[in-house]
């Protein structure tokens, strides 16, 4: 790396990779805009290039998100760091910023790399692969997952042995194990934020019993054996291998619920959760579904549609939030919850129960500038100083805040937001031209 | 009982690029075999492809020809589907008066990552016309 | 100094120090894969019948079948009777 | 024809050549007709091997290039751009996937995967050898949009729009801006009232000297296609020239002896036929309704600026680019739904909004005093088509009680109403003390950060009750009184009444009754009859008409920051349409060939972008293509009787050439 | 059809309950309940009555003396609408509805007269003994010990006790007949067999003595630690305790309070002792855990809790104080201690045995003796 690249100007930095950032980076590159887009994943793409199929429409997500992603990748305007972090921004004068950024080592050099995956088949080593949420290994020199973008190798450095077998393997001699942080300082006229959000963590909840319970799992691993780059080839439960059939959805997990510090609802659980019973459906014919809610919240655009098709499915839905979690010996599991309809208290059996986990937020999102600060709400979302006629508006002047950074939205939202983000950078920076 | 001569049918088949290409690039990604006599042409939408190519293919040697379409993934519209279908019925009409087996035609949607469902139906469909062939000849 | 491309590896491991847990790590990986690739030797099995005989628990027999499927060493054969428990074999 | 191809085929550093002999591959292609020179390489995309292929395209003036290596989505662009470093056209390089379809497919039979990719590189060599220069098709586009709709959606657009320095010219039939947001008071997550909103907006749109707001107007006939479309507007006059004096205005508002409903409350009160909507209203200039007007003259004599020579006019504006912000409608009950209509007091949402803001000290309706107020949710919305009263007893023969059959078939749920009834109660109860507020719900769904105002009002003491689609609540009259009754599915489906002062229909979002404006430029709309946008996560704010746009509740049910996002989206859409001055197209496109065409309009039916129309050819009728509209779908092909339609880089002998060439050693 | 009360809200409120509003109706209170099952499910359902304010369905409702309040409702209600708070509030609120006088409701809900009524009780008892008290004699018996039935004899005071436990009985007894009207007659149509009422009788005796369905009140974190809950071996010492010294002293005065020492393994100094210890590590115990507030059940108190607690708990020092000063022959002390404790004792028996907290040792046990009679009855038919 030359000195002068270490320090470039862009018209726009982006931060988070994800599909708000993306479609965000991309607004503002397709209207002649240079844009940085830094990504902390080894992929960008987000959560959304992870999922299997989307409602209410019930496309495909991959197949949505890889052409968006090889649009951006591909964009001259663009310019990609992954493996990257911001570590702050600096407000320089009215209309700069100066942000310090740090590129981690991947150990590979990502223009010589083909993506052959011999170095994976010659690494011997097999850590937990956290794409697939530990279901199945990786090696530690691995392709982040089927269709990452780059689709570049990486080496897990805390799990590599340094046998160097990757190293003999690779027919472009790409990897490279000299490789140090980067550092780079980068000024840019506008920031967007599009960190997103993080799942709530349901071993906060002891009562559900995961962690303890394996076939106790969350919905977003549920989202992965349901995807095409799945990691079972089919539905299994993680505890014994077993075909469920009998699953049971537990919404509002970490939503809605003052006593784990998050009152508000995360807008998404309801629908996802509805759209995997709908898929589950499809996958294990013979398989019942419930799913245990306090309000079903199909708002969008053919939502209530796509719930009145789920209840025409056969999906059970069953009014009562579950309250108690039991494992029994043979891995099945017992809910406890109070059957709202019927007014009683109820158990019910289940082999594989799903936590429909909530939204919560980013703790990135408060850490990137020294010289200003930025206004969170009381859930530490970045607040929306604006809401009504600049959503995208933060408390600093310049930078914007694109999807579920500012709270929970689903994916057409977040793309709206992005659309807002990015809409706002442009005219901030041509006015203040 | 004497060995057939090719052990695998010759397809050809009518991929999307931005939709079925993509899976069956995937399903070699996986190293999901299928047979090495299966060709693919890239068009830019499967409700865009003409009959006499097909019979094209069929008068070179083809014996089989399968369209990978778009379903309703399509970026150009929803009635790709529908458009789609109804090349495959008009081509099965002339395949008819050509005396050509119509189940020597076939379709399925196959989206951008659905790869194994693009190696299931070529293996399925290389199994039929290996039959019909060997019960024709 | 010049770094030899193709063996840079040599050189971070002067800098580098590799924790006891990786290499524990490999060890079990390597132990693990062994036992349960005996096993099936002995027919196919499901994730069950694997425990019992290696004492390993189910879920860690499914991770590393499913790991070892994923590399090309396993894969997943019929279901049983009760259409519940796949049974899984040595890839041909 | 081309007839200097050059041809690489790429080891992948083994991945191709493990599995497939690209020596043989080489030397099978390298007599191949065309073939000037053929290679392999370890690695095709890398620097040095791109450089090559410049240098050899350069020195023996190759017209064709082929590179058979990984998949095309990988590398495309990159051999692309090698071609075009070297001056050759990019369409005239083709590219073999050997890798992804051969060498990883069938790594499994080596002899196999290479015959295959011997094929597939000669049927590659086969296209190119057919091969044109294409130039992309550039249109001028007007850096101009015309914004139809001034609420808030629409208003927040055009602002956009002059922000990033394109001219707007924003469109709102009616003679005041603001849209459904001015008729609502405070309004949730800020304190502040849409009136202050809106005026907030207004500044801004009269602030901008690139903003021509035009009011009173509508669109009546539109023709061109994206980047250049005209748009015909017919303003209707206001009649009055400018301002008069506030007292002289209010005199003569008072001297109108014409008395006509309110629209702008909903018809809860009555406004005269000169008028303005609150004292404040944008423009500030009153109006006067000519429909209802009796031309009696008393306003004249008092204001001097009331003009009734005034006269419409039609104006025509050039734009590239159109955004639809038209908004909603609030669904009106049918006659009887809930006793809406039958019994006095039962009033929809938005006149319950206005009747809190127009309110002083207590709140009133009809001269009652209100305490006790039932709202009946999801009326107009989450229908079930056909589904009549479920309980067969009451029906609307007796006048006691009203029928609630939801004979609608609006499905969807209309997103924003529970949240707004909530904070309407909250408001409401903050302004008028001792307010008991009874919720006859479906499941309340105040999504996201909006839950917060539900605990609210839940901790305010307001009622919640709830049932499901099959029973809902019934709306009666008892000794004068008029009660809702409910099954209340959390007591145990318990029947519990309530005696309501007033019954608040919470009516959900329908698209505009009136929307000739849809229909004028033909956008298509979804099964709930909003504007259907393209794709919902890919094309959220794009038509299937290019250049066209929508944005807010003309879409589907929308709250406030939600239009606004959309509202930005469509605007920097918009913007990119105008942005260059100019448009650049894929030449990839149908092309008719005029000769064996004679017009039978199939073509035309099966183009999904409305691109083909028919035009005269000297004295023959044949079908056109727009080429800034035809995408290169390829739909019109097969339909075609006498196969007339090409398309570019797929035509016929290019695609006969290659299946001749893949098909080669099978005779 | 039932109406709609939202006044009846406001009302409960005066009983202790708070924030009962913000109740979404998810059910998690219900579910976490170790006591709720299929056939009383709660708190929930309570919670939803008292909301619509469903007057009729609460006062025939058996399940708010169900709840023993472990607070795992509470602790797991994502709106923090303190369900278990509420159940006591309406068991506050079931004791005046039963109470016919209409005592109990003004001494719930008026401090004036809830101090007022203890004032008024005192003075009675410190007239009585400063117009009819016995000779204040500082002659010791042999033993050394304060002849206490000279200044007090105990016949005289047993009269007293007598006609307090008379009252007592009649308040108490005429109240669970209006709690019986109210819940097995509220059950219209359903005919009780008169077998029944003695063969059922059997859950009336075991529940009152072992208070077993509170052993079953657990909580997540004691469950894990414990075979029962701890909670419950107090409260049951306590009870224990209160029981004995209330038969010893209506009962058996003449034995009780005698002016001889006995050893300390005699039955009467020993059954004292294990009484005063129960209340004293009961009373001890509450009143830390109120000020603590570390529990859920602890959390919140009203008015009444702290009154009883500080009646019973001055009670208890004056009976221990009484002790100490007669065996150590200090006839003055042991003379005033006596008075205050009865003065103590008297009011907090009138108050909370028929009209406040003491009266759910008795509406408890009948409470699971009425609902296994209509249990009973519905299943005989």
């Amino acid at each position: 790396m030359t000195e002068e690249k270490k320090k470039a100007s862009y018209d726009a930095l982006v931060i988070g990779g994800g599909i708000a950032g993306g479609e965000a980076a991309l607004n503002m590159a397709n209207n002649g805009f240079t844009v940085l887009l830094i990504e902390k994943d080894l992929s960008i793409g987000g959560k959304m290039i992870h999922l299997s199929k989307v409602f209410p429409t019930l496309d495909c997500s991959a197949c949505i998100t890889t052409p968006k992603v090889s649009e951006i990748s591909r964009h001259p305007l663009i310019t990609i760091y992954t493996g990257s972090e911001v570590r702050n921004i600096n407000r320089l004068s009215d209309t700069l910023f100066e942000a310090d950024i740090i590129k981690h080592p991947r150990y590979v050099t990502e223009e010589d790399c083909t993506g052959c995956q011999l170095c994976e088949q010659a690494c011997p080593v097999v850590v937990s692969d956290q794409y697939q949420f530990g279901f199945v290994g990786r090696k530690a020199a691995y392709i982040p997952f089927s269709i990452a973008s780059p689709r570049v190798a990486a080496i897990d450095i805390e799990n590599c042995t340094l046998c160097g077998a990757c190293e003999k393997a690779c027919p472009t001699k790409c990897i490279d194990f000299t490789q140090q942080s980067i550092e780079y300082l980068v000024r840019v006229k506008t920031v967007i934020i599009a960190t997103g959000f993080n799942l709530f963590d349901p071993l906060k909840i002891p009562r559900f019993g995961y962690g303890r319970y394996k076939n106790v799992i969350t919905a977003m691993e549920m989202e992965r054996q349901l995807a095409p780059t799945r990691p079972f080839n089919t539905v299994l439960r993680p505890g014994d291998g077993k075909v469920p059939d009998r699953l049971a959805y537990v919404l509002c997990t970490g939503s809605r619920d003052v006593t784990i510090g998050n009152p508000i609802c995360s807008q998404i659980c309801c629908m996802y959760s509805i759209k995997q019973a709908q898929l589950l459906m499809g996958a294990l014919p013979m398989a019942d579904v419930t799913i245990y809610y306090i309000n079903i919240r199909s708002f969008g655009k053919g939502f209530e549609e796509f719930y009145d098709q789920a209840k025409g499915m056969g999906v059970n839905f069953v009014k009562g939030k579950i309250g108690l979690i039991s494992e029994k010996e043979n891995g099945n599991l017992i809910l406890r919850y109070e059957d709202v309809n019927a007014n009683t208290v109820k158990e019910a059996e289940h082999d594989l129960v799903i936590l429909a986990t909530g939204v919560v937020s980013n703790p990135d999102n408060a850490s990137f500038f020294t010289n200003n600060s930025l206004k969170l709400d009381p859930f530490s979302f970045i607040c929306q100083t604006d809401m009504l006629a600049s959503p995208a508006r933060t408390s600093i002047e310049g930078v914007f805040v694109a999807g579920t950074a500012s709270g929970p939205m689903d994916i057409p939202d977040s793309i709206l937001s992005a659309g807002a983000a990015s809409s706002e950078a442009m005219s901030y920076i041509i006015s203040k031209q | 009982m004497s060995l057939p001569e090719k052990r695998n049918a010759r397809i050809l088949v009518f991929s999307t690029e931005k939709i079925s290409d993509p899976a069956i690039d995937m399903a070699g990604l996986l190293k999901l075999h299928y047979p090495p006599t299966v060709y693919t042409i890239a068009v830019p939408c499967s409700s865009g492809i003409k009959p006499r190519w097909i019979i094209r293919a069929y008068e070179k040697g083809f014996d089989g020809v399968f369209i990978a379409a778009d379903g309703s993934d399509c970026t150009y519209g929803e009635t790709c589907t529908e458009k789609t279908g109804q090349i495959v019925s008009r081509t099965h009409q002339i395949m008819k008066e050509k005396k050509i087996d119509p189940a020597r035609l076939r379709m399925a949607a196959i989206c951008s990552v659905c790869s194994e469902a693009f190696v299931k139906q070529i293996k399925s469909f290389n199994q039929y016309l290996l039959q019909s062939l060997s019960t024709s000849s | 100094m010049e770094i030899e491309k193709g063996k840079t590896y040599k050189y971070l491991k002067e800098k580098r120090e590799i924790p006891e847990s990786v290499k524990e790590n490999l060890k079990n990986y390597t132990r693990i894969k062994r036992t349960i690739l005996d096993v099936l030797k002995e027919g196919d099995m499901t994730v069950g019948q694997i425990s019992e005989k290696t004492g390993l628990p189910r879920h860690d027999v499914l991770y590393y079948l499913m790991t070892l499927a994923k590399y090309g060493f396993v894969q997943t054969g019929g279901i049983d009777d009760m259409d519940e428990y796949f049974y899984y074999k040595i890839k041909a | 024809m081309n007839s200097k191809i050059g041809v690489y085929i790429c080891h992948c550093g083994g991945n191709i050549s493990d599995y497939v002999n690209v020596e043989e591959v080489k030397s099978a292609i390298a007599d191949e007709e065309g073939v000037f020179l053929a290679k392999t390489t370890m690695f095709a995309c890398s620097d040095a091997t791109q450089k090559e292929m410049v240098e050899d395209i350069k020195t023996n003036e190759l017209d064709g290039l082929v590179v058979a290596s990984c998949s095309p989505k990988l590398h495309l662009v990159t051999f692309r751009a090698v071609a075009e470093r070297a001056e050759l056209n990019k369409y005239n390089y083709v590219h073999a996937n050997i890798r992804e379809q051969v060498s990883w497919a069938h790594s499994d039979d080596k002899a196999g995967a290479t015959a295959k990719a011997i094929q597939l590189v000669k049927s590659a060599i086969a296209k190119v050898r057919l091969a044109h220069s294409l130039d992309p098709i550039v249109i001028p586009s007007k850096k101009a949009v015309a914004v139809i709709g001034a609420g808030v959606a629409g208003m927040r657009a055009a602002i956009e729009l002059a922000d990033m320095d394109c001219p707007v010219t924003l469109i709102e039939r009616e003679h005041f801006v603001g849209g459904r947001v001015s008729q609502w008071d405070i309004l949730f997550t800020t304190n502040q009232t849409g009136k202050e909103l809106v005026t907030r907006l207004y500044d801004a749109i009269i602030s901008r000297e690139n903003i021509t707001l035009l009011t009173g107007a509508e669109v009546v006939a539109s023709s061109g296609s994206i980047g250049d479309y005209t748009l015909r507007v017919k303003t209707t006059p206001r009649y009055i020239n400018e301002m008069c004096d506030p007292g002289n205005l209010q005199k003569a508002i008072d001297a109108c002896p014409v008395e006509v409903p309110d629209e702008f409350n909903f018809n809860i009160t009555a406004r005269k036929a000169i008028y303005h909507n609150f004292p404040s209203e944008y423009p500030q200039y009153p109006v006067i309704d000519i429909k209802n007007c009796t031309r009696c003259g008393e306003c004249e004599k008092i204001c001097k600026s009331v003009d009734f020579s005034q006269e419409g006019k039609l104006v025509d504006i050039k734009v590239g680019s159109i955004l639809m912000a038209t908004g909603f409608d609030p669904y009106t009950p049918s006659d009887g739904e809930f006793g809406y209509g039958q019994f006095g007091n039962v009033i929809t949402l938005p006149q319950f909004k206005r009747l809190v803001d127009i309110n002083d000290a207590t709140l009133k309706y009809r001269g009652q005093v209100i305490k006790n107020i039932a709202y009946i949710y999801c009326v107009g919305s989450r229908q079930i088509e056909g589904s009549e009263s479920s309980t067969g007893e009451e029906t609307r023969g007796d006048g006691n009680i009203a029928s609630h059959d939801i004979s609608g078939d609006n499905r969807y749920c209309s997103r924003y109403c529970c949240t707004s009834v909530i904070h309407a109660a909250i408001e409401a109860s903050r302004k008028f003390h001792g307010l008991n507020n009874y919720h006859f719900t479906r499941g309340i769904r105040t999504y996201g950060k909006q839950e917060l105002l539900y605990s609210e009002s839940l901790k305010n003491g307001d009622i919640y009750l709830q049932s499901y689609e099959d029973d809902p609540p019934v709306v009666y009259l008892e000794n004068g009184d008029t009660m809702v009754k409910i099954n209340d599915i959390m007591t145990g489906r318990q029947e519990v009444s309530v005696k309501a002062d007033l019954v608040v229909l919470v009516t959900g979002m329908v698209p505009r009754a009136d929307n000739s404006v849809g229909s004028l430029f033909k956008i298509p709309k979804g099964r709930d009859n909003f504007f259907n946008e393209i794709h919902m996560k890919l094309r959220p704010v794009e038509t299937v008409i290019d250049g066209i746009t929508i944005a807010g509740a003309c879409q589907g049910p929308k709250n406030i920051t939600e239009s606004v996002s959309s509202a930005l989206s469509a605007a920097t859409k918009s913007f990119s349409y105008v942005s260059k001055g100019e448009l650049e197209l894929e030449p990839i496109i149908a092309v008719i060939d005029g000769d064996l065409c004679s017009w039978c309009g199939l073509c035309a039916e099966a183009c999904p972008f409305d691109a083909i129309s028919m035009v005269t050819k000297g004295t023959k009728e044949i079908a056109g293509i727009n080429n800034s509209i035809c995408k290169g779908c390829g739909m019109c092909l097969p339909v075609c009787p006498v196969n007339a339609i090409n398309l570019t880089a797929y035509s016929d002998r290019e695609l006969e050439s290659m299946i001749d060439a893949l098909a080669e050693q099978m005779k | 059809m039932a109406s709609i009360d939202t006044q009846f809200g406001n009302d409960l409120k005066k009983f202790g309950a708070i924030d009962f509003n913000a109740c979404y109706n998810c059910g998690t209170c219900t579910a976490v309940c170790s006591l709720s099952d299929e056939q009383n499910s709660f708190p929930r359902e309570m919670v939803r009555l008292s909301v619509l304010g469903l007057r009729d369905n609460i006062n025939a409702s058996l399940k708010p003396w169900l709840c023993y309040y472990c607070g795992q409702c509470t602790t797991h209600c994502p709106q923090d609408a303190k369900p278990a708070e509420l159940m006591m509030s309406l068991r506050r609120y079931l004791t005046s509805v039963y109470d016919w006088t209409g005592l109990g409701r003004k001494l719930y809900t008026s401090k004036v007269w809830e101090f007022g009524t203890i004032i008024f009780l005192s003075l009675i008892i410190l007239a009585l003994f400063v117009f009819f008290h016995g000779p204040m004699t500082t002659e010791l018996t042999d033993q050394g010990g304060v002849k206490l039935n000279t200044f007090a004899p105990w016949k005289q005071v047993e009269i007293g006790d007598w006609i307090m436990a008379g009252l007592l009985s009649f308040f108490l007894l005429s109240n669970i007949f209006n709690m019986y009207l109210k819940i097995v007659r509220k059950e219209r149509g359903l005919k009780i067999p008169l077998k029944l009422y003695f063969t059922e009788l059997y859950y009336l005796v075991i529940h009152f003595f072992t208070q077993k369905q509170f052993s079953k009140c657990d909580t997540l974190e004691t469950k894990k630690k414990f075979a029962f809950s701890s909670y419950w071996v107090i409260h049951w010492f306590l009870m224990s305790g209160y029981v004995i010294m209330f038969i010893m002293i209506v009962f058996f005065l003449g034995w009780f309070q005698t002016d001889n020492i006995y050893h300390w393994t005699h039955p009467q100094r020993f059954l004292g002792y294990y009484a005063t210890a129960g209340l004293t590590v009961g009373v001890i115990y509450f009143f830390i855990a109120r000020i603590r507030k570390k529990d859920e059940k602890s959390r919140h108190s009203h008015v009444t809790d702290w009154t009883f607690l500080v009646l019973l708990f001055i009670t208890t020092i004056t009976g221990i104080l009484v002790h100490i000063f007669r065996v150590n022959g200090m006839p003055y002390p042991t003379y005033y201690t006596y008075v205050i404790h009865l003065m103590v004792l008297f009011p907090m028996l009138m108050i909370e045995v028929p009209f406040s907290k003491w009266s759910h040792l008795a509406y408890r046990p009948f409470a699971i003796y009425f609902d296994r009679l209509v249990q009973a009855a519905k299943k005989s038919v």
